[in-house]
């Protein structure tokens, strides 16, 4: 009765919209092949299944399966108070808890109308700043990996491995961090953080040149990354790409630049982009990216003024009337709050804007036309978590 | 028809994790100084800013609708939605008259338009004003209200650099014309919407729910949909398993 | 039986061609031996060699620094369970390992580790080397169907369509190759004044062409030989599924290929098959390009004191070896519970030198007593020990590739059989033929 | 005869090497499942490239592996296994036509007991030289020396064979 349901007459009904005759049962023969990759498949990042519909090798449509790691983040919103839901935030985008805590801390305070002190925000930029390289150096190891390279993936988890260490001395924690509260940062930065922080900086910036010399200039990651996963600032635009994946088909749009938060004006750093939004781009854009991560750390690290880390927010958070929509650029993109307050301590709504689940939905644009490999070469370079994109 | 009669205050039952219905009227911030006429929002609505606009008016009385004994000292009131002047909004205000309001709250403004100028309202702010990325659409559920949705497009334009909302108020049961020909990001943001609200959009490539199995009956993110609640039927059909938990 | 056995000892021509079926046996019994161990110290080697490319220890917990995870990891195989999927090919499916098997361990009747040590020296030796290692490729498709599934049938028929397209590019390569052992040449390359002998397909008569000529067929015709040997090392990781080639298994998109639905035992035949077919080809490249069991430059710096020196690299080797366990051991901590790892490694320390003290001794015994026993045991020493270290360092290119390069989509694979390696090996073979004959 | 083409064990090898083929031949036939019968088949063809190897010819033994064994025999499994085996089961089975089949091989059959009744007398005399020495190189010259026309034209041929494939599948994609 509860047999794991795959058979051939179940999926049919399911592809509605990849308007196909499914063949009676999916076999060998000269036509379509219908291949369920996922929802436990080594190269899909998490619980993602895409039903691939293919003509031997080419990939002529695919659908996104996804849900499976649907917790109802934004139900439970509704039902803690604005400080208890803080922790909840860390654990969608997995990779970069800190960017999600820093996003909805700033949503709340424009709720409250409160401006965080500028210690804060200096410990919030390096922290954000460090958390988009540990984010990064994830990304390059995985997509290396499902493209074949075995090697980058050691390399990167070892240089990451000091940046939790960092975290770790902060807050206590590695991965979800609850770093940053309402109003600023709970903690003070522990004895040598200055020096710490510096001491990475020196430490990572030739291991990034050791990334690129291994991969910028591989023939072969050369033919398995140029001209596969191609997506126009067009197509990205309207289908509300946002992040390393649209600078990559060369729109110029970052919003740390763009609508500057937490002080993020006071620090100059480029902003990269690539021409033909392929894999390959998104890899420079990336590495570039990185890059000037670690020149905004070398910045801030240096001027951390002195002053309270916490502004003055009242022990009880109960925001007056209203609603406000705040996004940060998160290491995969624009991540947004709109959080609508009703004058009580629970938030009425947080809908919460992932920038891994509207770029996923570019995943069948850019796959069509290519080879199961590049499928996989795709989901890589899309750098989604899924714990984000099912919230 | 603007002015109705109080709704009683809904006593908060029992335990915090029971049905969280809002403790007070519901939330929405429109109260502006002098309630223009609305003509198409709901009563509740009116009332909600009849109440703030008295609160604030005289900030010494406390809070008024909720039964609590007023312990905390009169909050000082918040920032008040207030009415935003553009040249967008002139241009669009004598061009659409009653039917749209433009606000702005802490600086972000936004529209309200009536549920009828919708598609091509949109339409518009891209084609015109370069509107050209959707970055969301979402919604928002006020039981207590006669039109119980908030259906909310947050829309950003590069070359002005500006954010804007639309938002307008459609009852239970009603659908909306889907905005996917307009922005393609549409096409999963409005079926999280229908997933989680139940709110159908018409011309919509593939209106199936995208988080939730297919099968799966009730829309979580509405406010009668208790945080405990599961659909028992499909989860004994499909995870063999009999209690809810 | 005894007269047989020692009557052999004299001559120095293979078991084979001397009739000796004893011992070509014992010969045969000797190379299945020694590839066995060949492979079990391979799996050793590309762990522990691919941990230290990526900045980490590899095995180190069963035994001294993982010595013993080969042997750990072969029991464990072994007490797996074989399943067999459900409406397989209960037939084919059993019988395709060892068709796999056969096809790499046939190939050394025939490998050259020396002039007389090789099972036999058929005069088709290369050519019955690339006939039976096409075999592979049945091996490799049945596999595939019988496993009866989607994934590894793809698997099974990317891979034979790569083995069969890179088999005609190491062909012509070979070929071109075997045109160098008769063609001398006459004008600017023709130095020698051999006469335009005939040339020969036995592996052994290839590797006597090149001592004759007094030249590595890698550097004869200089950028020909050349490229032919690149033609060739590229062709032969393609041909046994390895590093960049290596897209039958690729995981992350055909899970393991053709092997998926195999376990235990049965899958550990197709590993040890693996190995071989690598060890079996990296062996055709030395005997073809790199001069056999020639010891390097052995007409520059020829005459009986270099003989000596370089025989002597083999205990050299070995007590390099065991100089290095003996560093493993002295800096194992001191903990007690390290201290069966310490005396595990000091003894195989002491094996090792051992071994490199008994070399030496036969080569200083060569040189200084002149009975013609010992010296046919140095000269047999050393052509092993010279065939061997350069199969070693075809090994450890192997390891490097894979740690090094990403893994090429299937249809760019075909792209690089097809449209670049076998037209350059055509022409390489045609420029050969042109060159042997005028220049 | 040098000593080195002194026959080893030739009567065991021959009956086992014969026996092999005459088996396979056999279970060719005989089998239902497709992947058995092609099996069959190599094992057949390896038999027989043992025959020529004892009849002193490894360079035809060579080829016959490479060419059969390992070319051949990897199409016929590529195709048993693309083609859609259960398709062509539905389909109509032509062999109502077996009492043709049984004439020819009745025929067949008649031919070789004539050649075993007449023995030697057949075969021109000096056929039977032995070549175990330069097999390779006697095959070499005689192709590529008094039969090169014919060589180049089966040559010509296979190209046109080719090219007829390419342009049939070709046409499909």
């Amino acid at each position: 009765m509860n047999e794991i349901k795959n058979d051939p007459a179940a999926l049919k009904h399911e592809l509605t919209n990849l308007d196909l005759e499914t063949p009676e049962k999916p076999h060998l023969d000269s036509n379509e092949l219908i291949i369920n990759m996922g929802p436990q498949h080594p190269a899909t990042h998490g619980v993602l299944r895409v039903i691939l519909k293919l003509d031997g090798e080419k990939v002529l449509g695919t659908e996104c399966v996804i849900g499976y790691l649907h917790r109802g983040v934004e139900k439970i919103a509704e039902n803690r108070t604005y400080a208890m839901f803080n922790p909840y935030v860390d654990r969608m985008d997995y990779v970069a808890a800190v960017s999600n805590g820093l996003g909805y801390c700033l949503a709340v305070e424009k709720l409250l109308n409160v401006e965080a002190p500028a210690r804060a925000n200096y410990i919030r930029v390096i922290l954000t700043e460090l958390n988009r390289i540990a984010s990064h150096q994830l990304w390059l190891g995985t997509h290396a990996l499902d493209i074949g390279a075995m090697t980058p993936l050691f390399y990167t988890f070892r240089d990451r491995e000091e940046i939790l260490k960092i975290f770790e001395k902060y807050c206590g924690a590695r991965l979800t961090t609850h770093a940053f509260r309402i109003g600023g940062c709970l903690y003070e930065t522990y004895a040598g953080f200055e020096k710490e922080v510096k001491n990475f900086v020196q430490f990572v910036r030739p291991k990034i040149d050791e990334y690129e010399k291994l991969l910028t200039t591989n023939r072969i990651w050369l033919e398995r990354t140029k001209n596969v996963g191609v997506i126009s600032a067009e197509d990205a635009i309207a289908l509300g790409v946002t992040g390393p994946v649209l600078r990559a088909s060369g729109v110029k749009w970052d919003l740390r630049k763009a609508q500057p938060y937490s002080g993020y004006q006071n620090f100059e750093f480029e902003i990269p982009t690539g021409e033909n939004g392929d894999t390959y781009d998104r890899y420079l854009v990336r590495m570039v990216e990185m890059r000037q991560s670690l020149r905004i750390i070398e910045q801030a690290v240096g001027a951390i003024p002195e002053g309270p880390i916490m502004a003055k927010v009242p022990k009880v958070i109960k925001p007056p009337v209203g609603e406000v929509y705040h996004s940060i650029e998160a290491p995969k993109g624009e991540l947004g709050y709109f959080v609508v307050s009703d004058g009580s301590t629970q938030p009425y709504r947080v809908r919460v804007r992932p920038p891994s689940f509207v770029n996923l939905q570019a995943l069948d644009i850019m796959v069509r036309g290519m080879l199961v490999a590049d499928v996989v070469a795709v989901i890589g370079t899309l750098d989604i978590v899924l714990g984000e994109v099912d919230r | 028809m603007v002015e109705e009669s109080k709704t009683p205050a809904t006593p908060p039952e029992g335990a915090k994790t029971g049905a969280p219905t809002p403790p007070s009227g519901s939330e929405k911030p429109a109260a502006e100084v002098s309630p223009p006429a609305q003509p198409s929002s709901g009563s509740n609505v009116a009332e909600k800013a009849a109440v703030l606009a008295t609160s604030e008016r005289n900030p010494a009385t406390s809070p008024a609708t909720t039964t609590k004994p007023p312990a905390a000292p009169a909050k000082p009131t918040g920032p008040v939605p207030e009415p935003w002047t553009a040249p967008l909004v002139e241009k669009y205000q004598h061009q659409f008259g009653s039917g749209l309001q433009a606000q702005s709250y802490l600086g972000q403004n936004y529209f309200i338009v009536d549920r009828s100028l919708i598609p091509n309202f949109l339409k518009l702010l891209r084609d015109d004003e370069q509107f050209d990325y959707c970055v969301d659409i979402t919604a928002v559920h006020y039981p207590k209200r006669e039109k119980q949705f908030d259906v909310i497009w947050i829309l950003y334009s590069f070359e002005r650099n500006e954010r804007i909302r639309v938002k307008t108020m459609i009852a239970d049961g009603e659908t909306l014309p889907s905005s996917v020909p307009i922005w393609a990001t549409g096409n999963w943001l409005e079926r999280e919407v229908y997933d989680m609200f139940g709110i159908k959009f018409e011309g919509h490539p593939d209106m199936k729910r995208i988080l939730l199995p297919e099968g799966w009956k009730g829309f979580p993110l509405r406010k009668d949909y208790s945080i405990l609640q599961q659909d028992k039927e499909w989860v004994q059909i499909n995870l063999g398993i009999e209690s809810g938990q | 039986m005894l007269n047989a056995l020692m009557s052999y000892l004299g001559s120095n021509v293979t078991p084979g061609e001397a009739n000796n079926q004893l011992w070509a046996l014992i010969y045969v019994l000797i190379i299945f031996a020694g590839v066995s161990v060949a492979v079990v110290a391979m799996n050793w080697l590309e762990r522990k060699a691919l941990a230290h490319f990526q900045v980490r220890l590899g095995p180190m917990r069963v035994g001294p620094h993982g010595l013993l995870q080969p042997i750990a990891d072969a029991v464990k195989l072994l007490l797996k369970e074989d399943i067999i999927p459900a409406e397989a090919d209960k037939f084919v499916f059993w019988i395709a390992p060892l068709i796999g098997l056969l096809a790499a361990f046939t190939v050394y009747t025939v490998v050259p580790f020396g002039p007389s040590q090789a099972v036999s020296d058929m005069n088709i030796g290369i050519l019955f080397m690339l006939g039976v290692s096409s075999l592979a490729v049945l091996g490799i498709v049945m596999a595939g169907w019988a496993s009866n599934s989607h994934y590894p049938l793809i698997g099974a028929l990317r891979s034979s369509a790569q083995m069969v397209s890179y088999e005609v590019a190491m062909g012509m390569a070979v070929v071109s190759a075997v045109l160098m052992t008769s063609l001398h040449g006459t004008g600017l390359y023709g130095a020698s004044s051999l006469s335009d002998g005939t040339g020969t397909l036995s592996m052994i008569g290839i590797v006597q062409a090149q001592q004759e000529q007094q030249v590595w067929f890698l550097f004869k015709f200089f950028p020909l030989g050349l490229i032919a040997f690149v033609i060739f090392a590229i062709a032969m990781v393609a041909e046994t599924n390895r590093a960049p080639f290596d897209l039958p298994e690729a995981e992350s998109e055909l899970t393991a290929g053709f092997h998926t639905e195999y376990s235990g035992l049965r899958w550990s035949l197709f590993m040890l098959a693996e190995y071989a077919a690598m060890i079996a080809v990296s062996s055709i490249a030395v005997t073809l390009w790199l001069g056999g069991w020639m010891r390097p430059f052995p007409h520059w710096l020829s005459g009986s004191v270099w003989d000596f020196i370089f025989s002597l690299f083999p205990g050299l080797t070995f007590l390099g070896l065991a100089a290095i366990a003996v560093r493993g051991t002295l800096r194992m901590p001191k903990h007690n519970y390290f201290r069966v790892q310490t005396i595990g490694l000091g003894a195989f320390a002491l094996v090792l030198g051992g071994i490199g003290l008994l070399l030496l001794a036969i080569a200083i015994g060569a040189r200084a007593s002149s009975s013609e026993a010992i010296a046919r045991a140095a000269d047999s020493m050393n052509n092993i020990y010279w065939f061997m270290i350069k199969i070693a360092v075809f090994m450890y290119l192997f390891i490097w590739y894979r740690a090094t390069w990403p893994r090429y989509r299937f249809d760019q694979l075909m792209k690089v059989g097809w449209k670049v390696m076998l037209p350059i090996s055509l022409g390489v073979l045609i420029v050969t033929a042109i060159v042997g004959v005028i220049a | 005869m040098n000593p080195a083409m002194t026959p080893v064990a030739t009567p065991f090898f021959f009956y086992l090497l014969s026996g092999l083929a005459i088996l396979g031949g056999l279970l060719v036939i005989t089998r239902r499942n497709a992947v058995h019968s092609a099996l069959a088949l190599i094992v057949t063809l390896l038999a027989v490239a043992g025959l020529y190897l004892m009849l002193y010819a490894p360079f035809v033994a060579g080829v016959q592996i490479i060419v059969y064994a390992g070319g051949i025999m990897v199409l016929f499994l590529f195709v048993i296994m693309l083609v859609n085996l259960e398709r062509t089961i539905r389909e109509r089975q032509f062999n109502r036509i077996w009492p043709v089949g049984l004439v020819a091989g009745c025929a067949l059959l008649a031919l070789f007991l004539g050649v075993y009744a007449k023995g030697k007398s057949l075969f021109p005399e000096q056929a039977r030289g032995l070549a175990e020495g330069n097999n390779t190189q006697q095959i070499g010259e005689m192709l590529y020396g008094n039969y090169m026309f014919a060589f180049e034209i089966a040559s010509l041929l296979l190209l046109v064979a080719i090219l007829g494939a390419v342009i049939m599948a070709k046409k499909r994609i």
